[in-house]
Order: structure tokens, then C-alpha cells, then sequence
């Protein structure tokens, strides 16, 4: 499954590099997301603005990633495409995850905010 | 969708046959869309049915087929393209579901929830209740058979408020 | 304080169409919401496209804002500009209220969602 | 931001003498926008500067001059654009800050609110802190004045840190 990292400043930034984030790639969205932001410090963005659907399986995914992080650190969205930003709507999760309408917009909120 | 005018007597369909694996469901979703797109179903409406099929598909994956199966059994999906929406037929020859009212539209809480202790699951059949109507589950033999309604307009709704039309059929295999 | 509503469905858009939500137009926005919105049934998506600036009075007018909706109904942002991202994040109001890149992204993410 | 060359010596400043009321706040950091602007200081520090000097000033406005005040007192907002970003100094005439630490950065807490029960205030003083570095309050017989630095590469800071230099020059006022 592929997936970037990148620091920038305090802030990690995650892309994921695949249309999908389903259940057939969500242990390795989860195992690649440790691999990557697990041993960073700071806050991490995670910019699915290439990804054009999510499930449930893959929300899950995501939520678990987020608590890789511990309560120390947040984990923000940039670049919800509609399909994802429809399951977070049903879900409520847009409640739980800060959401910035892209990665500039993302970078720009989170920079020193801790 | 086509109007009155135009070749095609019968209204467009879908039918896929493919294993109850994840994979063989990404492909399939990946055709679906192709082919809603084709016939020339809107944007909003070809995403809630991405949604839905990817959720009904996976409760088959993951619950009737399971784990403890050494081969993916079939899945066969039917879409009946119409103007009010899409008529869905998804049938399965794995386990019945458990007794007693198919699962409800409730989301796990989130309110007031640390983060740390957020679910992660949960959310496969409310998602799809969301989205779908006319929901109906029937155990007929050895099958599984869900059908559902997948509206061209979305009907508002109020949170936690259950669809009309959920009374269920009970899973009684027949004798 | 010019601001418009329009009834989309079963969702009400209300667009600011002023630069800044601030101490001078506080009480304003929030008497306007009233009379734009309060009447209405259904979520309402409060489209701050055209808004550059809020300060901690503006959005405390917008928490107002979603009381006046009660309990049984939402009110989620979009359009959401560098500046009053910034506000969101460091308040972390971005986790109380549904976010959305933009208009279009809020529509299609909360019709029918109730 | 201007390096060793060109002709300014010193470098840039902003002046601005206004009423402690709304809307000649407005005004004034619209004048500060532009100003900071021309002077070439980019886009982040710009937003985080009018940020922080709303907060400020309402502040002013609302707590040492008030609601009792017949006519607003003035405020007097000086900003040197240096590389390591803008130095603040805002005075006042109004009431002193209440005895004490001045406000911390903790912000309101919001998880696990009921929506009807959210704070609709104090978010304020958290904005300020958490934007602006090295802040320091003085009252010095009928006046206040508040010195901060907003820099122009924003430090990390641990969500209820506080930052390193608020140590807080007590309010006693002059014999
Ligand atoms: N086709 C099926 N056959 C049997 N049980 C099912 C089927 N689909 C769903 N279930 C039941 O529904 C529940 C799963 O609900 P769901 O909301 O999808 O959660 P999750 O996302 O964790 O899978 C399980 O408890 C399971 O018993
Ligand atoms: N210039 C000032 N003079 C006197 N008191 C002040 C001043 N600025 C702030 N305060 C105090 O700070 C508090 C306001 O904090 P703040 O976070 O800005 O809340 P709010 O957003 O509700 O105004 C008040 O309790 C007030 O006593």
C-alpha cells in the first residue's frame, strides 16, 4: 500500500498514495501508518485527497492509526474527496478528527498549534 | 436515466457474480461504478451506492462466509437501475444471520469519547441503513438474500430515527 | 450584516457574505442566524466561503448560532479560509462542529443524513 | 523582509492611535493588514497577527475600558517587523488587569459537551497566548501596556504547556 511521509516543521504529513482505503488494505493502511508516523513526534495530517472511497473497515483503520499516535499527539484529514467525506457525515466522525479542505490549509492550521 | 424515449425496453441492470473475498469486492465495486456510470447514474448517487454495496458486501465477507472458511463462497449482486433509484438483490450461501431484528441505523457514540477509546467498528450496518430503504433479509435454504432500495433523491432523517420500512422478515429456515 | 438563506432540500445554506465576523458584528450575526435559520426545520451548512477573519466574539456568536438550533438539528461549516481555519484549530471548535471543504462538499455530504 | 541591503535603516514600523470601541478596531487591523503586507511579512504571520491583535484589543476594549465607559479611551498599537517576526506593544488607559497571573492558554474544554452546553466565551485570552510568545503585562500609573512577540516560524507547543516566559510582572500600582 502506498503511502508518503514527510516532516514539515513539528507536523508529520501522511499521504496515501492509493484510491482505496477498503477493507482489503486495512491492516496494511494500519501497519504502514505505525511504520511511518509511529516513531515521529508532533502531530500528524493525514491527506486523503487522493483517496476516493473509504468503508468502514478502512475508517477503522484510521481510528486505530489515530490511537498509534496516544493522547499526546492529534491526528488531522486534509483533502476529503465526497464518497469519504460522506461516510465521516453518517459516522460523525468529522466530529472526531480535525478536517481541513486541503494539505496547505492543514499545514497552515497546525503548524505550532501542539 | 433514460426516459420513455430510446431503444432500451427494460431499464438497465447489473449482475455480477464474484467470491466472497475482499478483493474479488474491490473489483467488483470498481465494475459497478463503471457500469452505473455508464448508464448514467448522477455522482451522489453512484457514491451512497459505493458505499452501501462496499458495507453489504463486507458483512458477507466478514459474517456469512467468515474466517473459519477454507474457500470464499459466491456472491451474487443484482442492480435494477431505476428512476427512483437503484434496486439492490445481494445473495450469499453462507450462514444465517443471527436471530431476532436485522441490526439497526444506530452509530456507535462518539460524543464525550476519549480518543484513545474510540470504536472501531461497528459502523458497517448503520451505514448502510443510512443510505439504503426498503431494506428486506430472507433465509431461504441454504441462502441469504438482502434486497434494498438505494434512492436517486435522499429522504431526510432524523437522527436515530429508525426507516419505516424495517419490519423483518425472522430468519426461520424453512422446515 | 448581509447574509442569505436558501432551503436546498432538506438542508438550509446560510452564506455570510461579509469579510469578517468580529466583536462589531457578533450580536448582529447572531440575530440575523436567528431570523434566517431559526424558523426553518433541518441542518443548516453556514457557508463562510467569503468570510476571512472571525475572532474569539464571532465565534462565540457561532456557537450561539448552533444552540439556536437545539439538539435534534446540526450546523456544519464550510468553506472554511485560512484564517478562521486557523481560529477552528486552535480552539479546536473544528472537532464540535462538522467541517466541509466546501459548499458543494456539505451538500452532498448531509443530504438526507438528518 | 528587508535583509542588510536597501536603503532602510531601520526596520519597518506601525503606528496606530484609535478608539478602544469595535469598530475602530476593525479599522486598525485593517490598516495592519495592509501594512504588514507592504512590508513584505507573508501570509501565516499575517494571520496569526490578526489573530492575536483582535484578541488583544478586544480585550481592551471589553475589560479595561468596558461597558461603564461614556466615551472609549484611547489604545495606542505600535508593531516593529523585525526577522524574527512582529514586536507588539499595545497601550491602554483603562482599568488594570485584575491582581494575579494574567489568563493562562488553557482553552476551554469542549470534549464530551453536549453542543447546547458549549462555552460561548474565554477563548480569548487562550488564542493570544497560544499564537504570541515572550508576553508581558505593565501598569504603570494610569496605564497598561502589553508587549508580545508573534514569530515568524510558529514553535510547537505541547497542547496545556505554557510557554516558557510567562513569568508576570505583578499589577501593583505605583505609589
Ligand atoms: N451476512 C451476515 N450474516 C451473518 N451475520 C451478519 C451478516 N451481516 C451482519 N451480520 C451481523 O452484523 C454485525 C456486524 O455489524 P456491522 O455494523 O457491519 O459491524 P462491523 O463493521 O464491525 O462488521 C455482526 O454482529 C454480525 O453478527
Ligand atoms: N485589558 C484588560 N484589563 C482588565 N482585565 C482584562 C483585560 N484583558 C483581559 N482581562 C481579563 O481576562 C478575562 C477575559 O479573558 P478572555 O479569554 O478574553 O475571555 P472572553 O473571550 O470571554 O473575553 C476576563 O476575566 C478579564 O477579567
Amino acid at each position: 500500500m502506498k503511502m508518503t511521509f514527510e516532516a514539515r516543521g513539528a507536523v508529520g504529513v501522511l499521504r496515501v498514495e492509493e484510491p482505496r482505503i477498503d477493507a482489503s488494505v486495512a491492516i496494511q493502511f494500519k501497519d504502514r501508518f505505525r511504520d511511518l508516523a509511529g516513531s515521529a513526534e508532533g502531530d500528524v495530517i493525514l491527506d486523503l485527497a487522493r483517496v476516493e472511497f473509504l468503508d468502514s473497515s478502512g475508517l477503522g483503520a484510521v481510528v486505530a492509526a489515530r490511537k498509534l499516535l496516544g493522547s499526546g499527539r492529534q491526528l488531522a484529514l486534509s483533502g476529503l474527496t465526497p464518497t469519504v467525506d460522506k461516510v465521516m457525515t453518517l459516522t460523525r466522525m468529522n466530529t472526531v478528527f480535525p478536517i481541513h479542505a486541503d494539505l496547505a490549509a492543514a499545514l497552515a492550521a497546525h503548524a505550532g498549534s501542539g | 436515466m433514460s426516459g420513455p424515449t430510446g431503444r432500451q425496453s427494460a431499464p438497465p441492470r447489473l449482475s455480477l457474480r464474484f467470491a466472497g473475498e475482499d478483493a474479488a469486492v474491490r473489483r467488483s465495486l470498481a465494475e459497478v461504478e463503471a457500469g452505473l456510470a455508464a448508464a448514467g447514474v448522477g455522482d451522489g448517487l453512484r457514491q451512497r451506492a459505493q458505499i452501501a454495496l462496499a458495507e453489504a458486501c463486507n458483512n458477507i465477507v466478514e459474517h456469512a462466509y467468515g474466517p473459519a472458511r477454507p474457500r470464499p463462497g459466491p456472491i451474487a449482486l443484482d442492480i435494477l437501475v431505476e428512476a427512483g433509484g437503484l434496486r439492490v438483490m445481494l445473495r450469499d450461501k453462507g450462514r444465517a444471520m443471527p436471530p431476532g431484528p436485522l441490526p439497526g441505523d444506530a452509530m456507535p457514540e462518539l460524543s464525550g469519547r476519549d480518543p484513545m477509546d474510540l470504536p472501531e467498528g461497528g459502523f458497517g450496518w448503520a451505514l448502510l441503513r443510512r443510505i439504503a430503504e426498503d431494506l428486506h433479509h430472507e433465509r431461504t435454504g441454504d441462502r441469504n438474500t438482502l434486497r434494498f432500495l438505494l434512492p436517486a433523491v435522499e429522504k431526510p432523517r432524523k437522527p436515530g430515527e429508525l426507516p419505516r420500512d424495517c419490519q423483518i422478515p425472522s430468519a426461520i429456515p424453512p422446515a
